[in-house]
């Protein structure tokens, strides 16, 4: 065939294209199926929940990681090595709470808004919220509670992407015996 | 060399997966003349015998059939009691198979919420906090290999002493684990797994540590 | 591959979030609304794909381009087996379907295939129509994970 | 460079036109229509013979008396259509075809915005952006 051989471009860029293209089909659903950004961003939430608690298995299985034994190691794993994985960013984790219980996740790009150009009158809407549930399903498997929230989204005009992430508290029940 | 059985038990103790590899149990089927030299007793509702060995006969074997007949706890299939049946010359000469039992899936579920519990004694008699917990339980005749995963899973292995390379088989086992059963929208979390897929990729994970563990020993 | 991972888990809870929402008797409403997902997703993938290429001959040329690097991009393998009756049907044969190997290996789950072969459908039919195709996509699982989709073209 | 950019839905209906400001902006909407019989023969012509047009770009479709209409046609039938002064000979084919690449790939992220039904008007601001980037330079 006279076209050139890789045609449709390298595997690794069209995972994060096929993935990108679907969230954006999947948000706008939402927001055709629910009125409100609120009730988007909620089922957007419980969506990357459901995810959270599994792709954390897939990260533990794959990259074998050490334990985290403090909030610092965390934002190390997940910004370095996670993110890396799964979504081809590395964000620079900043701004660190006196108590080193808070961190932020500043993403120069956020892969899942390539394209995406908001339309007018939807300020409440939380584009990417599936990844503030991911991040808080696979961090609650291993009994961290923490709430994770988007500060700043380029999206709405921000120049950086900023996700804050805050320590709650472990989970002593749900601790496995032997990573007390 | 052999890999005898895998547990996987979730962050509650509950028995979410048990395979027994080669069960391949001995069972002795002998015809015996009266009286019967074995001494045989009711133990936790099963025909046990007590004293006396021969042939491969051991202590602690279960009658498991009379003249073909299979028991079913203290009496056979049909409902005759074993003991009488056995104590009567009439019934002379008497063929009668003795073997281990397997394992029936409640005393599986049993033993895996205690194996839980000595896991966590274990953790508590630890010197030092954070220890990893129960790693590996050794016995004349197998070996249990254990790994806890950060979420709370507990992968259990039991093997022959001299098996080699069950670290690599833990850590692909929880790759089947992430792969087949997390990633079929099926399988709800800590519930048992009944996926076909994940038994095949797990039995051929199974079959490949056996040979790249059985090595030179 | 790691990247890989991430759209396999958005596609199982979208089918979940989907079904979740219909009321019992939806099912084929959800199957279409899938559909009509994928539909969308196709039509900016292919967008993308032929981007460079140079233009297809004939309606063949535009299903081989489906069925190789098309289905090598998204779905990381090539087709097993394309044919035509030459009248507008076309039948594509993948072996081992990415969209159910982790599923099963026979009949398990086989009754529930249709609802994670919507959107697959969905996504070839967004990209033939792009390229000027337009056309019904249907998915027949006898074995999983081996499905084979039936291109049923609409002359004008 | 650039007078008149013009993206034209494969239903041959106009999805965005930019001109640079002039009065007669109804005479440019008259060149691209008329542009479009000629895409259509020549994108027609395609497969018939051997070293026919395969490749996207179609290169000039007609010369007026004061300017040149470029064409070039997607693989999924959407046309651009470029209008450019026939007094600016500076312009090389080649500098029209990165032109042409640019605006197809906007384009593509345009569409790629999951709030855009392809069929609408195309209403982006960054797809506007390289427009007006290639209708500046004169």
């Amino acid at each position: 065939m006279s076209r050139q051989t890789a045609r449709g471009g390298d595997p690794r860029k069209v995972n994060g294209e096929l993935f990108t293209l679907t969230y954006g089909a999947l948000v706008a659903q939402l927001m055709k199926d629910y009125e409100n950004d609120e009730e988007v961003n909620k089922q957007l939430e419980k969506m990357g929940y459901n995810i959270g608690v599994r792709i954390i298995e897939d990260f533990l299985a794959r990259a074998n990681s050490t334990r985290c034994n403090d909030f610092r190691d965390v934002a190390e794993q997940i910004s370095k090595v996670a993110f890396k994985m799964y979504l081809g960013v590395t964000p620079v984790v900043s701004n660190w709470s006196p108590a080193a219980d808070e961190f932020s996740l500043l993403l120069e790009n956020n892969p899942l808004t390539d394209f995406v150009e908001l339309p007018e009158g939807h300020d409440a809407l939380i584009y990417s919220n599936i990844l503030c549930g991911v991040l808080k399903g696979a961090l609650e498997m291993i009994q961290m509670d923490v709430d994770v929230k988007f500060v700043q989204d380029q999206l709405k005009g921000d120049n950086i992407t900023e996700i804050r992430l805050k320590f709650i508290k472990r989970l002593e029940d749900a601790v496995p015996v032997g990573e007390d | 060399m052999a890999i005898y059985s895998v547990y996987i038990i979730n962050k509650a103790g509950g028995l979410i997966y048990q395979h027994d590899h080669n069960a391949t149990r001995p069972e002795v089927e002998k015809t015996f003349s009266y009286p019967l030299e074995l001494v045989l007793k009711v133990f936790d509702d099963k025909i046990v015998v007590a004293f006396g060995e021969r042939d491969g006969i051991k202590v602690g074997h279960t009658v498991l059939s009379i003249n073909g007949t299979p028991a079913e706890g203290r009496f056979l299939k049909g409902g005759r009691d074993i003991l009488e049946t056995i104590g009567m010359e009439e019934n002379y000469p008497i063929s009668i198979k003795f073997g281990r039992p397997k394992l029936t899936t409640n005393e599986k579920i049993m033993l895996a919420s205690m194996f839980h519990s000595l896991f966590a004694i274990g953790c508590q008699l630890s010197p030092e906090p954070r220890s990893s917990g129960i790693e590996l339980l050794e016995t004349d005749m197998f070996k249990l290999h254990c790994h806890q995963t950060m979420t709370g899973i507990k992968f259990v292995v039991m093997t022959d002493p001299r098996q080699m390379a069950v670290d690599g088989l833990l850590k692909k086992l929880y790759e089947v684990y992430a792969d087949f059963a997390l990633k079929n929208p099926f399988y709800s979390l800590d519930m048992p797994i009944r996926c076909e897929l994940f038994d095949e990729n797990l039995k051929a994970a199974i079959e490949i540590a056996e040979r790249v563990g059985s090595g030179s020993t | 591959m790691a990247d890989e991972v991430l759209f396999e888990f958005l596609h199982m809870e979208l089918v979940a979030l989907i079904h979740r929402d219909a009321v019992k008797d939806e099912k084929d409403g959800c199957i279409a609304k899938l559909e009509s997902i994928g539909f969308r997703v196709g039509q900016s993938l292919i967008e993308r794909f032929t981007k460079d290429c140079s233009r297809f001959k004939d309606e063949l040329d535009t299903m081989k381009f489906i069925c190789k690097d098309f289905w090598n991009s998204v779905y990381k393998k090539q087709i097993d087996n394309l044919r035509t009756n030459h009248q507008g049907v076309y039948v594509l044969q993948d072996n081992k379907f990415r969209f159910l190997t982790q599923m099963s290996n026979g009949k398990q789950y086989m009754e529930a295939a249709p609802k994670y072969l919507a959107f697959p459908c969905g996504l070839i039919r967004g990209a033939l129509s792009s390229l000027g195709i337009n056309c019904i996509v249907t998915a027949e699982v006898s074995a999983m994970p081996a499905c084979k989709f039936q291109i049923q073209i609409q002359r004008m | 460079m650039a007078v008149c950019v013009a993206v034209i839905a494969k239903e041959n209906y106009p999805l965005f036109i930019k001109t640079t400001p002039t009065d007669n902006e109804l005479q440019f909407y008259y060149t691209v229509h008329t542009s479009l019989d000629v895409v259509e023969e020549k994108i027609s012509s395609v497969g018939k013979n051997v070293n026919d047009l395969r490749e996207l770009y179609l290169g000039l479709l007609y010369p007026t008396e004061d300017y040149k209409v470029y064409g070039y046609v997607t693989n999924t039938k959407v046309k651009f259509v470029v209008v450019v002064e026939s007094s600016n000979t500076a312009l090389r084919d080649n500098e029209i075809r990165t032109m042409f690449k640019k605006l197809h790939g906007a384009y593509v992220d345009m569409l790629c915005n999951p709030f855009y039904t392809p069929g609408d008007n195309i209403v982006s601001r960054q797809f506007e952006n390289v427009v007006l980037g290639m209708m500046q330079q004169d």
